[in-house]
């Protein structure tokens, strides 16, 4: 065990993988020399060569579409966008080939693709996306957001494990703020599990991904209030942990839904609506979303600030839902 | 002023038997086209019979096309055919009930009933089923052309894409990456003059799309589609080429789509004159009288092949119609894939 | 007025603005010549021109990021997809550059592009697909989907009268089973504004598309075991009648969602998160969503009809709601 | 094998007077070149000094490129540059401080600090802001062509992508549309050898990108980017071409990027005597050194232009400074559009 960077966990996993299996191999616009615009493929050109260490030109379908190719030719390929935003010009590939082709054709597509998302920096309307909801909708997807290094890595290792599409949402305000002890062998974080990031009674608030840490803010200025508010981080979304969701809404009874991503059908919604259709005789008070407001991210800090959830903003919600 | 090479037809058996085929596989490559054609005007009648739902496509007139490149593949090739190529899924040894039974959305066709018409492959003869999105599988075909390069394995990806579908960016990206990493990847380009409705002046303005490989630093052939042996010695050339490290290919292979669309369109915005031009080039006739002209192909020979593909499509039009529609008990198994499906040739 | 079918509608709407606007014009795969794969725009060619009905290369980018360029140069350009499923081709320019464009750059994207979408002829996993619920997600994007003749005629002028990008869905199961009055002249259909399809008591349905009519024969079923059904058609997802929904909820305290799409993260997720937060005690029972699966369409018939929502299960929930 | 027409250098003053430059447009034309250069580099003092959120591209290298096309628009043509353009925002007439407000997301940006860096316009100059996905802006270009084609408007739209951005799809469709329609459109390439840190040959696998014009059956040129009146010449050239009905021209302009990516990159990854090399073809050293040569360009009025930029610089600094921070109450204003934003001369 050693104490690592989110970022640095998902490097350490993803290298650990690339010299357990040869199959698997890295493909993304400067992932070769330049290690990425992150740097977590970095030095891995040296180690691994050029060839499972791919420069790609500038194409994302071309990239993730011949990540499909290979995979059904036996490779275990980790595409990385440069930028989470950056899968919009891959989408049409992973919707209509890579998330049917198994259905359809019986033929799986066992890709990871990496996606840098997140806001909080001023990246603007197209370095901040969190496009994680529009992937959850399209069947044949699977969909992961860890929210600490430690399941960083090992949700990494069960995607490239997986059979399947995994769309893997590294987010960007965790890679250098977040450190956390990591085992040092290879270990799989199976999908589909929740993790209870904090326990409480009063209030739940399900989240993902950085807001798993603003909720955790919220729930600590709440405590000083004798709130004490239980905190589920999804990890993944497709699978999504309805259970555990489910439970922890009839223990506490009042739900909080926290996404960094736009509100109108966002994966958010799912989530409440499961919980209205499943928990509803349990609920003692509405349903309470907290997300970024229906607009493109901001580049400006006093608008981007406004649009991502803050910790007040949770707050604030939570007070809401235990008032009432 | 073109840049692409224009084929010459193969004029005699002693030049076929040099790029590869003997006369039997002349023999059988013949029979490829006729059950070719005789799967789809068997499917042409179902459908008219209410027998097969959804819409119905052929490839009449591309059947020389579809076997000559299917020819020339190695059994360790691999391909993403299309709508048209019907041929491909035939030479590479798919059991035409099975293509009954995917047109009929049967249990035992190879989608399960899932997918229709030709959106099917058998993946261990080394098809990648297509999906409509056109030409969404040329990138799949880089991507396998990608493992073969990476495994440092002599196997070549041959990925299809029509004339109209040349004007999307799947196209370009999928060349361009073959192109950049001199993958071993052969594109074929049925053209067949219409996509839909739409004339090919409308879908590109440079001469030929052979001429499309320079743009992507490889080489462009221009090739007679109805001339089953140019096409395969072409395939065979630039898949030979690519096999041993020398890149992509561009074969464009001309034909005309003899039929419309699909089986609703009548195609009458195809002048008339164009149809009753190319039915003279008509590639099973043409390949017939190659075969009487320089192989001695005997009129008993002629008869026993037709016997036999007859019987071969009455058979399986017979056990196509005894497969059972899937049970909808069945809607959501498979959307996920489980490990153990990844126990196949090529997954591993 | 005449009886016309939706596609008549659809067609005769189009061309009325055409007459009266030449800055509307048509973009398409093989909508010039051959009128549009079903025959939407038959005619449109001789009447208009080669320059105002275009038949466009095989490039779904090309033909709505070129709407774009058209529509910022003063165009009404209404682009045509063959299928809707196509439109997969088009999402990054949609969701980069036309959703964005006015919030971020000022400058607005007045495009329709029209969609024919929807089950239920056997088209298979890409020629049947509802993908309404991917756009709704997108800010800055419009959502619409008629359901009657009427409806088909009044929301395409306001579509094309809006100054901002509109997905317009068609269902294709509409196209010629369904026949109304439709006014001759012309007229706008507001955008968010529910129509009630069927007023009740008891329970109500919120829904769209084709599957108002599944509602509607659910209903009758159910007048005869003495349920009232009150079916509210949204017409437009974005925007979407919050007010009408929610007013429908308190009045019947039970809501029924019902879609085509498939389930998780559907748009139904967004009615049915939304109620819950915000007509949550005036609901008597928990908000039930019928709708597709999460498979791609299947092609085979038998599978087809357990994959499209039918009436029996349209009836199955809301008895199942009734008696709860 | 290249097909695309290499640019000569412009020998004289003669030449660039019939190209359409008299003296004192040579003379704003250095002024344009001044102040792009002057706009980055004070710009890259703001980010240093913490005043620019978010990361910070210059154009360094590009300058001559980006000034020679926009001086070689007409007032009712449009575009849509880049990042690496801020030359072409310079040259159709966008105040300095509104950059400098944009670059600190502030109200008075052109994007009132929805937006950052160079993705902005101002669209009453006939520019469209561009969006970060490359080169999504060039369907919108075309499109912008097609509507002046149905209108029958003797209008031009430049599109602008780089030697990276080349390899997505959407250039590909771009082009393609234009050359099948024969719309009014110039492509400009803005090639400085790298995407980011890819370099050329694993971008595209074809001598020069200009010739890929020809797979899009028009006319390609590669012209010194570093040479405005080159540049300005060909542009004019193309432009006029396409006006006249002439259709698409592809314009690759070669340069280096003389910076990293953006401020973060140390650009090690380029090799120095590339740097050394092309430092000695500085655009506006390259440009001064014509104009002394060439048009008599004396020390006084170097000295006077110079003043007057830097006293634009600086008061465009002290204004934009003034401008205040966008109000989180306006953050969801404007997602969409109402029927009065239609009102812009170019909407109508
Ligand atoms: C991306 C996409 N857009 C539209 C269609 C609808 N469509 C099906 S076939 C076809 C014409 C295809 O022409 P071509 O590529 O020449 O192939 P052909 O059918 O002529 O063999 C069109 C437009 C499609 N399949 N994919
Ligand atoms: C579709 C897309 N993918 C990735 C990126 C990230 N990115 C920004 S600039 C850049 C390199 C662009 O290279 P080039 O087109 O040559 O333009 P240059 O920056 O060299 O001017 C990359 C990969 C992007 N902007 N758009
Ligand atoms: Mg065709
Ligand atoms: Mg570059």
């Amino acid at each position: 065990m050693a104490e690592k960077t989110y970022l640095q966990a998902i490097s350490d996993g993803l290298r650990q993988e690339m010299q357990r299996d040869k199959r698997v191999f890295v493909i993304g616009e400067d992932v070769g020399v330049y290690g990425g615009a992150f740097k977590v493929t970095l030095g891995f050109q040296e180690e691994f060569g050029p060839w499972r260490v791919i420069d790609a030109p500038l194409s994302e379908t071309a990239i993730v579409g011949g990540c499909t190719g290979a995979a059904i030719m036996g490779m275990r390929p980790v595409a990385e966008m440069q930028f989470a935003d950056f899968i919009s010009c891959a989408w049409d590939h992973l919707v209509t080939v890579a998330a049917k082709q198994r259905y359809r054709a019986g033929t799986p597509v066992p890709i990871v693709v990496r996606l840098p998302s997140g806001g909080g920096f001023s990246g603007g309307p197209f370095h901040s996306q969190n496009p994680e909801s529009s992937f959850a909708h399209i069947p044949g997807l699977k969909v992961v957001c860890p929210a600490t290094p430690e399941d960083a890595k090992g949700l990494l290792v069960s995607a490239i494990e997986d059979p399947n599409p995994v769309l893997y949402f590294e987010h960007k305000h965790l890679y250098r703020r977040i450190k956390a002890e990591v085992p040092d062998e290879r270990y799989l974080t199976p999908f589909g599990k929740a993790r209870v990031h904090r326990e409480g009674d009063d209030i739940t608030v399900v989240t993902w991904g950085a807001m798993v840490y603003t909720a955790d803010e919220a729930a600590k200025q709440l405590e000083e209030e004798d709130l004490s508010i239980e905190i589920l981080d999804l990890r993944t979304l497709i699978p999504w942990d309805r259970k555990a969701v489910l439970e922890s809404a009839k223990k506490t009874s009042k739900v909080l839904v926290l996404h960094e991503d736009t509100r109108t059908g966002g994966f958010g919604a799912e989530i409440a609506a499961t919980i209205a259709e499943e928990a509803f005789e349990h609920l003692d008070g509405p349903i309470k979303r907290v997300t970024a407001p229906d607009s493109p991210v901001p580049f400006s800090p006093p608008l981007e600030k406004a649009y991502i959830p803050q910790i007040e903003d949770v707050a604030a919600g939570l007070r809401e839902l235990a008032e009432y | 002023m073109a840049i692409a090479r224009e084929a010459e037809p193969v004029s005699s058996l002693r030049e076929i038997r040099e790029a590869g085929l003997d006369r039997d596989d002349l023999l059988l490559t013949y029979r490829h086209m006729l059950v070719t054609r005789g799967i789809e005007e068997r499917g042409h009648i179902l459908y008219k019979q209410g027998k097969i739902p959804g819409s119905f496509y052929t490839g009449r007139g591309n059947e020389a096309s579809a076997v000559g490149v299917a020819m020339a593949m190695g059994p360790e090739d691999v391909g993403t055919p299309l709508h048209r190529d019907m041929g491909v899924h035939v030479t590479r040894g798919v059991e035409p009930w099975r293509i009954f039974a995917q047109y009929m959305g049967r249990e035992d066709g190879p989608t399960k009933g899932r997918d229709g018409n030709v959106h099917m492959a058998d993946s261990r003869l080394g098809l990648i089923a297509m999906v409509s999105h056109l030409p969404a599988m040329l990138p799949v075909a880089v991507g396998a052309a990608l493992a073969f390069r990476i495994r440092e394995e002599k196997r070549v990806a041959v990925g299809w894409f029509g004339e109209g579908a040349s004007a999307r960016g799947d196209a370009h990206e999928a060349m361009n990456l073959a192109g950049v990493r001199r993958l071993p990847t052969v594109f074929i380009c049925d053209n067949n003059q219409w996509a839909y409705s739409t004339p090919m002046h409308l879908e590109y303005a440079c001469e030929t799309l052979a001429d499309r490989a320079q743009a992507y630093g490889f080489e462009g052939v221009v090739v007679d589609g109805t001339d089953v042996l140019a096409v395969y010695r072409e395939a065979r050339r630039a898949i030979e080429k690519a096999r041993e490290g020398g890149g992509p290919t561009l074969i464009e292979s001309m034909t005309l789509r003899m039929e419309g669309h699909a089986v609703h369109d009548d195609a009458s915005y195809v002048p008339k004159e164009l149809f009753e031009e190319w039915a003279k080039r008509d590639p099973i006739e043409r390949f017939r009288n190659w075969l009487r002209e320089n192989a001695e192909f005997t009129d008993e020979e002629e008869e026993q092949l037709a016997g036999s593909v007859k019987k071969i499509l009455n058979d399986a039009l017979s056990r196509a119609d005894e497969s059972p529609l899937p049970s909808p008990d069945s809607l959501t198994e498979g959307v996920f894939a489980t490990p153990e499906d990844l126990d196949t040739p090529h997954h591993k």
